[in-house]
């Protein structure tokens, strides 16, 4: 078993209270942190580590806090991204439910680097019982000092809020959520500029996710290169992998960048339900594009999955076997997509609602031969012309679905119905 | 009988058959265009649903000639405004007083000559009045005070002097071979037979002379391919301010003008009323073959044949009229001097060199 | 252009002249047999000229003929223009005359208040047919007696074009 | 560095740092397709019609987002781009309704324009298109909503937050459900709501005013000032020459903002725009003279040579002159010429268009005419002009005058009646009808704005010139020429051969003007020198 750095209390009793996090040593980095180093070394330190944000796009976090303006006069802000909407995806919601306050230390020591004293955590609307366990934790800080004014004792004031999100799937962008944040409808925002110079309410603001802070306590414990070298090329660390789908022990397994997802799917999680056949991966979040059992030969950090033609994201491992039915799979998320379009720019507010349009259509058994070409041609539309990263999430699949299960979907439309059985139930 | 009413007949019978061709020519001249073209021509004019092949279209025509207003422009010289058409039709139809329409019929104890006089000027009786018409033409359009009418009228007068020309020196070399100048003689002399078989007429003796009178007759009566003063297409001509009657005035001595131009063709060119080999007691056919005809029936006969020959040269002018496009005025012109005039000089000398020398 | 280059026989006329009576008099004799011969109840088969006998016998006509215009019907009766003036703006004679209104129902919008063709002033061109987005204008009545004693009995209103004597020759081809 | 130089197209232009890619390509007369940019408006960039590629950066950028840099290359015409606009306006296109037919932005529509620069001429949409809550639905006096047709550029979201701040539009709901809308309840209730109807790019919004009246390429147009208040905001006279069937015979149909920086930026009141109609409606069309036993209508030089007797009648000292704010600067010039200096005539500018309290701090002044600077400066006028209406008796003089020459506005009806009894002689000359010219002796007909050139002086000073859009009704005379007639019949030198001239007179006489030409006032209109 390799190390685990982000799920090591997972499996103690009463993970999430502060009692059973101090005792395992927990609150101990910030207060060193806090109390021996400048916020210029913290950041150094999460630039060597090689950590790159875990909510999908793998930009290297330390870099990311370096572009906070050195002499702003305005308030400087921290956004925690809780809002885990993905689909397949439910790694955060582990944190913040067994260990929330590795986030708070996260977060204590984040901010510290950035020179932030007001911390929000957006967390999406449905989680509610990980709200509770982050209030709850919040208030335990507060009440141990470490939150509040002078955070350990130190000359650092730092206030944390949780906002809950009304359960939009666009708030999960870190401009969108900002509005949302701001009591503005979700719409994502135009960049530049970044949020790291005009963010919240107009400042200096960085979002990271959960996953990412909680990653930062052990970092500053045993230092950046440590961290590095877990991890592979230029991804660091640990990942929490969610499997999901038709696997026989789906579930969250932390595991270093790089390890292979071979591995994962038929050793950690024991293998395709049922005894059937692997027929497709998609290896980060239903937003990538998806594999096919041939490519499934990879290692799990950015870089390799990046060769592989699809892409690490927020590392939730859909697993399909060979009953599945790659049309109605579509159908389902482009359906997700269209759903969750904002509506704010054309081609993805149009797009995915004409691609809905076509996908059901052929499954109605009106499909026309030239479905195929116009679905991968409207998706192309959209492929990068739009605003915030959805587009792209929206458009990715269904390249991907219609370009290596074409048959799938040919067979579909001349024969109206399935190339796949039906499940026997 | 008196001689006034002998001549009163006479010029009735004679203005009879010539105002009754004229009209007809009217309906004739629509109806053969239509047959030429591929047409059917008038036809719509009927009496209780009663169509007569469009022949009630003369009545409709002269009925509605009649009733239109009859218009004198408000500058226009009414005098002679008036006077044109009369002066056209007048001088159109006084030329058919020398014509002979048919030898002297015996009737009786009677002879009836069918001409109104004999004159040993009649031929220059006759070109006189033919170049009088100009008047008609002249008045019309000066009076009109219209710069078509005008132009037409120009045209016409330009026209006419120079086809006179050619039609009076034409006729010379006939003259010089008939030795007379009266129609009468003229006819009397194409019953003789040269070389003892052929006709004496006069498009034997003088082929030429008779292609240039023909020629220029035609373009003496204004029509197709000659219609300068007309110019449908253009200008319209003398007659663009006339209505009523006095445009019908104008339009009828054109189709009189047409009879006149067959008439003179057949008088001076045709043999006038002479049938070949019918001599005054009968048919002697050049073998020596002789039938006896009582004298009235030989009268009749030729009577019948001026007939026909007037009725051939009047529709061989509309066929022409109706086959040939129009000349521009330079062609015109350059047809009537260049080519007309020298050729009918020409004409003068070889009948002279040829009478000379027999 | 060029003239063509005659020879001497040409340029003589007489024979030209001849060649030209022969043709028409050969046309004004054959069509004379033609035309005696059918007065006597022989040879029907054989036409004597080109000629119809319009109105007694109407001349056939293209089914493409463009002829007066009519405004096409909804099913419930109303006019299916909705005035947006392509045919008044192509026209080229500009003899249409259209006043737009509002349609009480929102879905179709616009309707015309009037709609008047003047025939005085229209060359028949058809594009008024060929611009209009709705098929709501067509010239295939084949309804080519137009004529009225004024100027003002040329213009066909809303009513004149909606509503024919002879509809039910129309042609009954619909497009949507 | 104040200047870069971007490469647009493979054309090399100077640009200003911190002006976008948009802006620059456009100042530099290189179209680049756009919807929701609008250069009066922050960047909204959702419709991304303006997407451009630029080198060295792997995705297409829209162009209206993004900042020039110096040295940067650009392309809006190379086939990946046209590829990607194409793409994004099928997707505009897919749920648009194309009911282009009714609809009355057809012929300046955005859709249309893009459609035949760049569209995919064949629909490959197969699908029901989305059918949204309001068609055709007021939404104010002035404006007309239809949903479908709109392409959710928030254009007038913006304008309604940013410019009017009153906002109450938004766009409710997501995805392709997405809709305008005013507020549940609410309507638009600023006083520039039709600007909205300018800046949608597509017939979502449209004139309630204009709605059906008249295809826009039927429309000609002529630059203009508006002659609502004493802003002078550049407008376009948009007016119908050919087809005088629509609109109930209305020659002009509308007035359209044009942009001038120092005025009005790129706006119109909706009181200025709507203000139209006087143009067309209850014109004065023919001179008339008040007789023994009735009106008779006369011609134009007859009813000059009466009124030119009467002036030559009345004692010097007993004609008096009421201005209009309403005239040009040359109108105003020549009646300065003729009755001021040649006649002695005492000249008053009456008060009839101050509405207190009606400004903002927009657009809108309380003063409604839009000369009055002008005749301020041209007559010298002092504190108490123009003169309130209960002080016109006692402007008048001492005893009231002989002949009374009123030149648009509207007596009180007490002055009016005490005039007439005195046996004044009342001369009015005007463009529309109203009570004064109903009971004057003799009525002069003067053309309206539309129909003569010139120049107004608004009420910071700035001169800025109008020209000629529609021909004048009837025996209509522009004031300059009337005064002009009436100089000529009273052997007065006064020869101006057009309002070019007078112009030219005009800044060589008067202090204020002095230095002006026509030249310095294109584009956007130019200062009088301070007094």
């Amino acid at each position: 078993m390799s190390e685990r750095i982000l799920s090591k209390r997972f499996d103690l009793a009463d993970s999430h209270t502060i009692g059973v996090y101090e005792a395992t040593g927990g609150y101990a980095t910030a207060r060193r942190v806090l109390q021996e180093l400048t916020p210029a070394q913290v950041t150094d330190e999460v630039k060597k580590s090689n950590l790159r944000g875990r909510g999908g796009a793998g930009f290297p976090t330390g870099l990311k806090w370096s572009f906070i303006p050195k002499d702003t006069d305005r308030p400087v802000y921290l956004c925690v991204n809780a809002d885990e909407s993905e689909p397949g995806t439910f790694k955060d919601r582990h944190i913040m439910e067994k260990d929330p306050h590795l986030l708070l230390e996260g977060i204590i020591i984040s901010a510290f680097a950035i020179g932030c004293h007001q911390a929000y955590i957006y967390i999406r609307g449905e989680y509610i019982p990980q709200i509770r366990r982050l209030r709850a934790a919040i208030q335990e800080a507060y009440g141990r000092g470490c939150l509040g004014r002078r955070v350990f004792g130190s000359g650092f004031d730092l206030e944390v809020a949780v906002y809950t999100g009304a359960g939009a799937y666009i708030c999960g962008e870190e401009t969108a959520l900002l509005e949302s944040l701001e009591g503005k409808k979700g719409y994502p925002r135009l960049k530049p500029p970044f949020p790291a110079v005009v963010g919240l309410y107009g400042c200096p603001t960085i979002i990271n996710n959960v996953e990412t802070l909680a990653n930062v306590p052990a970092i500053l414990e045993k230092g950046g290169d440590w961290y590095a070298a877990v991890g592979a090329h230029r991804s660091g660390g640990t990942r929490l992998f969610g499997v999901s789908g038709h696997v026989i022990r789906p579930g969250v397994y932390e595991r270093p960048m790089g390890y292979s997802l071979k591995q994962l799917i038929f050793e950690d999680a024991g293998g395709i339900l049922d005894g059937r056949a692997l027929k497709a991966v998609i290896p980060g979040g239903s937003s990538v594009p998806v594999l096919r059992a041939d490519e499934i030969d990879i290692a799990l950090d950015f870089e390799s999955v990046a060769t592989a033609g699809s892409m690490l994201g927020s590392a939730g491992v859909i697993v399909m076997h060979d009953g599945t039915c790659m049309v109605r799979a579509l159908q389902r998320l482009i359906h997700f997509y269209k759903d969750e379009s904002c509506g704010q720019c054309s081609p993805c507010r149009e797009g995915t609602g004409w691609l809905l349009k076509i996908i059901n259509r052929i499954i109605r058994g009106d499909g026309r031969p030239e479905d195929v070409a116009v679905m991968r041609d409207v998706a192309e539309g959209i492929l990068g012309n739009t605003i915030c990263p959805l587009g792209d999430a929206a458009a990715m699949p269904v390249i991907s679905f219609v370009t290596k299960f074409r048959d799938e979907f040919e067979h579909y439309i001349r024969h109206k119905r399935s190339a796949v059985p039906a499940p026997v139930k | 009988m008196s001689e006034i009413a002998h001549a009163l007949i006479v010029t009735g019978y004679i203005l009879s058959v010539v105002l009754t061709l004229a009209a007809l020519l009217t309906w004739m001249e629509r109806k053969q265009s239509a047959l030429m073209q591929d047409r059917i021509g008038a036809n719509r004019a009927s009496i209780l649903g009663f169509r007569a092949i469009g022949l009630f279209h003369i009545i409709a025509d002269s009925l509605k000639m009649f009733l239109k207003e009859d218009f004198v422009p408000a500058r226009g010289v009414r005098l002679f405004h008036t006077l044109a058409p009369f002066i056209s039709a007048f001088c159109a139809l006084a030329i058919f007083a020398c014509i002979p329409f048919g030898p002297s019929l015996p009737l009786g104890d009677t002879t009836v000559n069918l001409w109104i006089f004999d004159s040993d000027i009649s031929l220059l009786y006759v070109l006189a009045l033919g170049s009088l018409g100009i008047y008609g033409i002249f008045f019309a359009g000066w009076s009109s005070h219209n710069k078509f009418a005008y132009l037409g009228a120009m045209r016409g007068a330009a026209q006419m002097l120079s086809y006179e020309i050619a039609l009076g020196i034409s006729l010379i070399g006939l003259i010089m071979v008939y030795g007379s100048l009266s129609l009468n003689d003229i006819v009397h002399y194409q019953g003789r037979q040269l070389f003892g078989f052929l006709p004496a007429w006069g498009v034997f003796l003088q082929p030429l002379a008779c292609l240039i009178f023909l020629t220029a007759g035609i373009a003496e009566s204004k029509r197709n391919p000659f219609d300068m003063p007309e110019g449908e297409s253009e200008i319209i001509g003398y007659f663009t301010e006339y209505s009523s009657m006095k445009f019908g005035l104008f339009f009828l001595a054109d189709f009189i003008e047409v009879v006149v131009v067959a008439a003179l063709v057949t008088v001076l060119f045709f043999g006038g009323w002479q049938v070949p080999y019918l001599q005054a007691d009968g048919f002697q056919l050049p073998g020596g073959t002789h039938w006896e005809l009582a004298p009235l029936a030989v009268g009749l006969i030729q009577v019948g044949a001026f007939c026909a020959k007037l009725f051939f040269f009047c529709w061989l002018q509309l066929t022409i009229r109706w086959t040939l496009p129009r000349f521009r005025y330079d062609q015109l012109m350059r047809l009537g001097w260049q080519f007309l005039l020298p050729l009918s000089i020409a004409n003068i000398l070889v009948t002279g060199i040829i009478l000379v020398c027999r | 252009m060029a003239k063509p280059k005659l020879n001497l026989l040409e340029r003589l006329y007489l024979p030209e002249i001849l060649r030209g009576l022969l043709i028409t008099t050969r046309h004004h004799f054959a069509n004379l047999t033609v035309h005696i011969l059918h007065r006597v109840g022989l040879a029907k088969g054989k036409r004597g000229a080109v000629t119809f006998q319009y109105p007694e016998d109407p001349r056939p006509v293209a089914r493409r003929l463009r002829a007066r215009h009519r405004l096409m019907k909804r099913p419930d009766g109303s006019t299916r223009c909705v005035a947006c003036m392509m045919c008044e703006t192509i026209c080229p004679a500009h003899c249409i005359y259209i006043v737009a209104d509002e349609h009480p129902d929102p879905r179709i919008e616009k309707r015309p208040k009037s709609f008047d063709i003047d025939l005085g002033i229209c060359v028949m061109c058809g594009y008024c047919v060929e611009a209009c987005p709705e098929d709501a204008i067509r010239m295939d009545t084949y309804i080519t007696e137009t004529s009225s004693f004024t100027r003002e009995g040329m213009l066909l209103t809303l009513d004149d074009l909606m509503n024919h004597h002879n509809e039910d020759n129309f042609p009954k081809h619909t497009s949507s | 560095m104040d200047k870069f130089t971007v490469t647009i197209n493979g054309h090399t232009i100077e640009a200003k740092p911190g002006q976008s890619v948009l802006q620059t390509a456009l100042d530099n007369g290189i179209h680049i397709p756009h919807y929701c940019f609008h250069p009066g408006l922050p960047v909204a960039g959702n419709c991304r019609m303006c997407l451009v590629e630029i080198e060295g950066v792997p995705k297409l950028q829209i162009a209206c987002g993004t900042t020039v840099r110096d040295g940067m290359v650009v392309w809006s015409n190379n086939d990946r781009v046209r590829q990607a606009v194409r793409h994004v306006l099928e997707f505009l296109l897919i749920n648009h309704p194309v009911d282009c037919p009714v609809c009355d932005q057809a012929g300046e529509c955005g859709l249309q324009d893009y459609y035949m620069l760049v569209g995919r001429y064949d629909s490959r949409f197969a699908e029901n298109k989305v059918v949204k809550h309001k068609k055709a639905t007021p939404i104010g006096r002035w404006v007309m909503l239809d949903q479908e047709r709109c392409i959710l550029c928030s254009r007038c979201v913006r304008f309604t937050r940013e410019i009017t701040k009153t906002n109450e539009m938004a766009i409710f709901n997501r995805g392709d459900h997405a809709e305008i809308d005013v507020f549940p309840g609410g309507e638009l209730r600023n006083r520039y709501s039709a600007n909205i109807v300018d800046i949608c790019p597509v017939g979502a919004l449209t004139c309630r005013d204009f709605r059906f009246r008249c295809r826009v390429w039927y429309l000609k147009q002529a630059p203009s000032i508006c002659p609502g208040c004493a802003r002078g905001c550049n407008i376009a006279i948009h007016f119908n020459p050919e087809r005088p069937h629509h609109a109930g015979g209305r020659r002009v149909l509308r007035f359209k903002p044009r942009p001038n920086p120092h005025v009005n930026a790129f706006w119109l009141c909706d009181d200025g725009r709507y203000s139209y109609p006087f143009i067309d409606d209850h014109r004065l069309r023919f001179a008339a003279l008040r007789e023994e036993g009735g009106v008779r209508q006369l011609y134009l030089k007859d009813a000059l040579d009466r009124l030119a007797d009467w002036l030559r009648a009345s004692r010097s000292g007993r004609t008096a002159y009421l201005l209009s704010a309403d005239s040009s600067n040359e109108e105003l010039f020549a009646a300065r010429k003729l009755l001021r200096d040649a006649l002695g005539v005492r000249c008053l500018l009456p008060d009839t268009g101050l509405r207190t309290g009606d400004a903002d701090d927009f657009l809108i002044c309380e003063d409604k005419h839009p000369n009055t600077r002008g005749a301020r400066i041209l007559f010298g006028l002092g504190e108490n002009d123009p003169v309130a209406p209960d002080r016109l008796e006692a402007g008048l003089g001492a005893e009231l005058p002989e002949l009374l020459l009123v030149n648009r506005a509207d007596l009180p009806s007490p002055l009016r009646d005490k005039l007439l009894a005195a046996g004044t002689r009342l001369v009015f000359l005007g463009t529309n009808d109203n009570a004064t010219a109903a009971a004057a002796h003799l009525v002069v007909p003067l053309v309206v704005f539309a129909e003569q050139a010139g120049t107004f002086t608004n009420f910071e000073g700035r001169v800025q010139k109008f020209e000629l859009a529609v021909p004048p009704l009837g025996d209509a005379a522009p004031e300059w020429s009337v005064h002009q007639g009436l100089a000529e019949r009273l052997g007065i030198d006064l020869a101006f051969p057009g309002p070019a001239a007078i112009f030219r007179q005009l800044t060589a006489e008067v202090d204020a003007f002095r230095g002006l030409s026509h030249e310095s006032l294109t584009p956007h209109g130019a200062m009088i020198r301070h007094e």
